[in-house]
């Protein structure tokens, strides 16, 4: 230490309150403990369940499984079907929700002038959030499937996870722009920015992190679910004829695949469809954010 | 005078027309989503008010017999509410303050290389249906479950033994799977508080956990208030896990009973039932919605409170 | 003959069909028909019949290349509705229609039999129960296994959820209708096996095909339930397979004319035996 | 003074936060070609009648405003008004530096391109000479490209002097825009609303008397959100007509 | 000069954000019940070096810094250091405000409740005292519940004063205290510093030379991130060793 060298302690109080003396605060260490207790919990859980996915599922998985379809005849078993169905139900949802739910935030933070209006909104999006999701299947059956006419198909399927990851987008962008500090919004409205320009510009890209959170969590939404899905976009598991043909055919998700499997005690082929699940979340996940990181002008650096 | 060209007044179109358009497509997109919740709770009062007059109001919300397919049917779901109330209600005081907790810890507390591979991990958390849930619950919470109950109960005559699946096992896989809503949005509300306020606060000669509690949590708190009551929405909304962990019989939300949860009795039984059955469970969904309502304003009412008061 | 065809109009989704209705001997006509039958049929229904509705369609598929059959698994109740408002050509169902829903003029087509096996966790020391016993088990007089000769466990108790068309068989066939005391009523098959694998001193009921050894099967009055003993008649515990149609077969279209003959022809019943059930009558 | 043409006028302006009565039936005018200064006690409501001039006030949800302002015999609070076009002819420097989170070069840019300019060179040539102007360009051209936030105080605050120029507005509004400033970068910044003033309108907030004196050629003397007294510079310093003025800059007041 | 006990030494101090070497072998002695002014252009390193002697730059990811800062003649940068009681010693008053987003009375009563302090009548005191010695008691005593954001910027200022105040730190370190207040408030300000000497350390950093000279015991001259010349206040106003120095306080720099 390069103050050995320096004068001995002479100062009494130099002593008693030396920086040095580390102090315990009794608080904070029953806090930092708490911090990683509650951590380590999430954590170890998190590890020892896509641990047991995993394990379970990584020896169904081959390449007849992830290239071929259902066969009852062949007696085969196979989900490139549903890993297909899956991605058109992702995407198109996200097409139609996130626009939609971001729009909704934008309106009800930056255009809507307080009060009860955005107080009703806020509330409606919440109690949306709650309606399980079996609801949701049952009216979109009703409402997309036979008053629209859209019967069992992707879309009918897409269009009622819309509503149903509405919340989580809205609600997850509005918190994310309450933080974007009024001195931003002052700042390019006082050089003359339209205030769509502002958005656009500042507000988005300084949002982005939660607006990624929101799209992130409905994606899990969107992959883990079946019950809605079952009733609106069906069950069909063979692979599409024509690219947007199959957007009005009936088609199964890899969850309603794994739903199905349940079904038939086939613990085997449904953890191997998990872990394809979740390599799937992981890619389209890294995707969104690599896509988010591209509308961000933050310079990043230094 | 200036010409006319100069005139701050908008005019014909000065404020263009891409401002408009914005300005009316994130109205429409606001008033989306009052359209979409308008259009099922009507979809759930035309279809879940029939039964209620069949079955009389009170049979239904104070009976505790649940025997819909019985040749004499009877529909009350007393227990099946309360199971809601309290399960649902333990799984948030169990689920929250772990999310809050790690979501501090992730954003705070811990290095950044460590952040980078949990955070995905949780993400990823989000995306296993439930089913998955349903089932690691069955073959590995259940059976720690029963070994506790045979303990307990060992030579009682009056309990049903349930194999594990019970109230606590319910409860514990609800607030497993509200972590991740609660941790991914506490998360990136903290990250979002500005760097200035941890610095005054440090420079006060806070420590890092006083920084931590007293300044950026309560700056992040709208944010977490949003993951509390989205994750609260997972919790009631959720239905096929806990169905598969609690046991489904309709019984007395106690820790060891086998018990049914409101979402459970409406997504089992719906795809089967018919008739009165069935609009009976549309009365269930609209019980539940009307549940939804009651802790949202009762969420809003507590946790926001505190806000308003200094902000004028 | 089509007596009532004005009734199919609105039901039928073919656009182009035989015009002449040849019924009677298809295996002979089977050729023409299969170059000239195009259009689709849907199925809505139980999940349990998952199995052998997805068989079926594929093979069906194959043998009429232009023909699209789309089954969806949304439970017997729903299946039953689409058929009911014409929303579908065929509801699934895996229970007995109720009179109400025949009274709306839905047709019961009974097209298989599905065995419901008794199973329990693989340690268990018992492996045969009376029809009495197991009536007493599931209305909660006997509580323990060591009443029946086994080790003094408790017995948990698992069954299907209400309006289950498994557990409306089993309730029916052993006079247990209201008086079923469950501790789990767990909405999937595959569900009940894996409390019924990991949870000692449980018991359950099951369709015939998923039985595995992570299970043991009981025998019911010492009979095997084997497909065998099911038509022989000395395995007490079935169930039918029913795919309703709006009117009888005979007023369907012709697609579905057709996919209800192959059903019935001898392909069909090897089909049926081929995915682990027993072929009606 | 009434020699010179008006650019802003103010009548009778009432301003309240919630119950707070912020400005008190403040009546002025501002000239073209003419520098004015504010100056008055930290709270009395400089800052928030600048803010008043662009409707940048419009933001603060509870705040209440009565009374009128005429740019150029038009009422700014007129709800025909296009606030992005008034707002683009009334330039404002914040008494808080509030960069935005990017580079240099994007911040200054910002104007510009919002007002339809893409031309790359044409930008460079802006963000060149506003940076200039603003007297930073020596210090950041070999960092343009860095993030705004890693600039010093006195950095920032110039780069938002950039940022406001860059547009070119009829009027410049400036809140204390060399409060983080050391003397030299202080005269160049008064130096360059010298010459501003050729072409616009500028009205600075100020604590710094020896700079109002140095450059304004009005200077309203504002106490608890009134405007005690209001009169050319000199006359102001020299001649206060008012008790409370000649206290405040004598420094006899409080 | 060297009569005086040393309060905090610096020794061959280098600081590097990133590639941007901005302190460059600063040494530098501040002296107990003494106040230190730090003058010079802005973007020299005047708020860099006053956050090294709390290790506040420890906060920006970048930073790589050199060399030896004793308190009291203990390193504060030896591994063992408790920032957190270093930083109770050594407060900080930021160049640019940033008040928490809670009422004016919380901002204020952070600090000692940080350290302890529960009592309620106890807090009342603290803060009364604190926003008193920062003269902001008078405008505010009124809305002490509401929102710290809503007050004007030298409002601000003087309210992340009077937060620091409330802790009672040895050393004070001040960026710009009075850049955003009126002259009164600043020489009220400026007593507050010359009373506070007489039991702490004061530093603070100000582009006012007046200022330096009214107050300041010792300055340095800062530029470029050298340290090109300490002294005491008068010699170095009157007597400059430095020919930039010279050039800098007659105006004539740059
Ligand atoms: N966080 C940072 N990242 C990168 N560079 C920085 C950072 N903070 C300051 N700098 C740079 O370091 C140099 C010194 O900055 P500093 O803030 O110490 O200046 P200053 O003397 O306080 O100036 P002013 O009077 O304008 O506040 C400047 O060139 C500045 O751009
Ligand atoms: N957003 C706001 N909400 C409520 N009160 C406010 C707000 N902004 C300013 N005020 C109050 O209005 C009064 C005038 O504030 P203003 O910012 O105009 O002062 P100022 O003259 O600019 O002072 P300074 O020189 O300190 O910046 C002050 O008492 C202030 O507390
Ligand atoms: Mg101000
Ligand atoms: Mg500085």
């Amino acid at each position: 230490m390069t103050n050995d060298i320096v004068i001995p302690v002479q100062k009494e109080s130099a002593v008693t309150h030396s920086i040095y003396n580390q102090k315990n605060r009794i608080s904070d260490s029953f806090l930092t403990f708490l911090i990683y207790l509650c951590a380590s919990i999430s954590i170890m859980v998190l590890v020892g369940i896509m641990g047991y996915v995993f394990v379970r599922g990584i020896p169904e998985i081959s390449l007849e499984f992830l290239t071929t379809v259902p066969s009852t005849i062949k007696g085969t078993f196979g989900i490139v079907g549903n890993i297909v169905n899956t991605l058109y139900v992702v995407v198109i949802t996200l097409l139609i929700a996130t626009p939609l739910g971001v729009g909704a935030a934008i309106y009800l933070n930056e255009y809507a002038k307080g009060g009860k209006a955005v107080r009703i909104i806020e509330f409606t999006t919440e109690t949306l959030a709650g309606i399980p999701s079996i609801i949701f299947g049952l009216f979109g059956y009703v409402f997309f499937g036979n008053t629209l006419g859209l019967g069992y198909s992707i879309l009918t399927g897409a269009l009622t996870l819309s509503i149903m990851v509405l919340p989580l987008i809205t609600r997850t962008t509005q918190e994310a722009l309450k933080t974007v500090p009024e001195s931003y919004r002052s700042g390019a409205l006082g050089i003359g920015a339209t205030k769509w320009y502002m958005i656009r510009t500042i507000l988005l890209p300084s949002a982005m992190p939660g607006i990624v959170t929101g799209i992130i969590l409905a994606i899990g939404r969107i992959v883990g679910e079946s019950a809605a899905l079952l009733f609106t976009a069906g069950s069909g598991y063979l692979l599409p004829k024509d690219f947007f043909g199959k957007i009005f055919e009936s088609g199964g998700t890899l969850t309603i695949q794994l739903y199905l499997c349940m079904q038939k005690a086939k613990y085997g082929q449904a953890f191997g469809i998990a872990v394809v699940l979740l390599v799937i979340v992981l890619a389209i996940n890294g995707l969104a954010k690599f896509l988010s990181h591209k509308f961000n002008t933050e310079v990043k650096e230094s | 005078m200036r010409p006319k060209s100069y005139s701050i007044f908008g005019g014909h179109g000065s404020k263009s027309g891409v401002e408009h358009a914005a300005e009316v497509i994130f109205t429409v997109c606001g008033f989306f989503a009052v359209l979409a919740v308008a259009s099922i709770t009507l979809y759930m009062i035309i279809s879940g008010t029939p039964a209620l007059f069949k079955v009389g109001i009170l049979d239904i919300l104070f009976g505790t017999i649940w025997m819909p397919a019985a040749a004499t049917p009877s529909f009350g779901i007393l227990y099946v509410i309360l199971t809601s109330i309290i399960g649902t209600a333990l799984a948030i005081l169990i689920g929250v303050p772990i999310g809050v907790m790690t979501a501090v810890f992730l954003a705070e507390v811990a290095p950044e290389r460590l952040t980078n591979i949990v955070r995905p991990a949780v993400e990823l958390l989000a995306g296993i249906p439930s089913v998955i849930y349903g089932l690691l619950g069955i073959l590995i919470l259940n059976p720690l479950m029963y070994k506790i109950e045979l303990k307990i109960f060992a030579g009682s005559t009056t309990h049903q033994f349930t194999g594990g699946a019970n109230l606590i096992s319910a409860v514990l896989v609800l607030a497993l799977m509200i972590l991740p809503t609660v941790i991914n949005i506490s998360e990136s509300a903290l990250r979002a508080v500005p760097q200035h306020l941890r610095s005054a606060s440090l420079a006060l000669g806070a420590t890092k956990i006083q920084t931590i509690f007293s300044a950026v949590l309560p700056a992040a708190k709208s944010g977490i208030i949003t993951a509390i009551v989205l994750g609260t929405g997972r919790a009631i909304g959720e239905a096929m896990a806990i169905s598969l962990v609690s046991g489904s019989s309709v019984n007395m939300p106690l820790p060891f009973n086998s018990v049914r949860f409101l979402t459970t009795a409406i997504v089992s039984e719906m795809s089967y039932s018919a008739g009165l059955h069935k609009q009976v469970l549309f009365t269930i969904g609209l019980v539940l919605f009307a549940f939804i309502m009651l802790i949202n304003i009762t969420l809003n009412n507590l946790l926001k409170k505190g806000e308003e008061s200094h902000d004028k | 003959g089509s007596k009532n065809a004005e009734t199919q109009a609105p039901d039928t989704k073919t656009e182009a069909g035989t015009t002449s209705g040849t019924t009677a001997n298809e295996t002979t006509a089977k050729e023409d028909t299969a170059t000239n039958l195009k259009g689709s049929i849907s199925m809505v229904g139980s999940t349990s019949m998952e199995k052998f509705a997805t068989a079926l369609s594929e093979v069906f598929m194959e043998k009429y290349p232009s023909v699209t059959v789309q089954a969806e698994f949304v439970g017997s109740g729903a299946g039953i509705e689409a058929v009911t408002n014409g929303s579908a050509d065929i509801g699934n169902s895996s229970r007995n229609l109720k009179d109400e829903e025949k009274a709306k003029g839905v047709a019961e087509n009974i097209v298989a039999i599905d065995g419901i096996a008794v199973v329990s966790d693989p340690a268990n020391t018992v492996d045969n129960l009376t029809k009495d016993q197991l009536i007493n088990i599931y209305n909660g007089t006997t509580t323990n296994w060591k009443e029946l000769g086994g080790a003094d466990q408790p017995i948990v108790v698992i069954g299907r959820e209400a309006g289950s068309g498994t557990r409306t068989a089993f309730e029916e066939l052993l006079k247990l209708e209201d008086a079923c005391k469950y501790s789990n009523e767990l909405d999937s098959t595959g569900a009940v096996m894996a409390k019924a694998a990991s949870t000692p001193g449980s018991i359950g009921y099951v369709s015939l095909d998923v039985l595995d050894d992570t299970v043991k099967t009981m025998k019911l009055e010492s009979v095997e339930p084997t497909p065998e003993n099911i038509k022989a008649g000395s395995y007490f515990l079935s169930r039918p397979f029913v795919m309703a149609t709006k009117g009888e077969i005979s007023e369907q279209s012709d697609l579905v004319k057709a996919l209800f003959d192959y059903i019935y022809s001898d392909e069909g019943k090897d089909l049926v035996k081929a995915v682990g059930l027993i072929p009606a009558n | 003074m009434n020699t010179n043409t008006v650019k802003i006028t103010t009548n009778h302006l009432n301003l309240y936060y919630g119950t707070n009565h912020a400005l008190k039936d403040v009546s002025l005018n501002l000239f073209t070609n003419k520098i004015t200064a504010f100056i008055g006690p930290s709270g009395c409501g400089k800052s928030t009648y600048l803010k008043t001039l662009n409707r940048m006030n419009d933001l603060v949800p509870s705040v209440k405003i009565e009374g009128e302002v005429l740019l150029d015999e038009e009422n700014i609070y007129d709800p025909r008004v296009d606030t992005t076009l008034l707002r683009k002819k009334i330039g404002m420097v914040f008494q808080q530096p509030n960069p935005f989170p990017m580079s240099i070069y994007d911040n200054v840019a910002y104007g510009p391109r919002i007002h339809g300019i893409k031309n790359k060179s044409e930008l460079d040539d802006i963000v060149e000479r506003s940076l200039k102007g603003a007297a930073l360009w020596d210090e950041v051209s070999d960092r343009l490209k860095k993030s705004a936030l890693g600039l010093s105080g006195g950095q920032q605050q110039r780069l938002c002097i950039a940022r406001a120029l860059a547009v070119e507005p009829e009027v410049l509004l400036m809140d204390e825009p060399t409060s983080a400033l050391d003397p030299i970068s202080t005269l160049k910044i008064e130096d360059l609303m010298d010459e501003l003033k050729e072409k616009y309108t500028v009205a600075i907030v100020t604590h710094n008397m020896q700079q109002a004196t140095r450059i304004a050629d009005n200077t309203a003397f504002f106490l608890v959100g009134e405007v005690v007294e209001y009169a050319p510079t000199t006359e102001l310093f020299t001649a206060p007509k008012d008790k409370r003025t000649e206290d405040y800059i004598t420094g006899r007041f409080g």
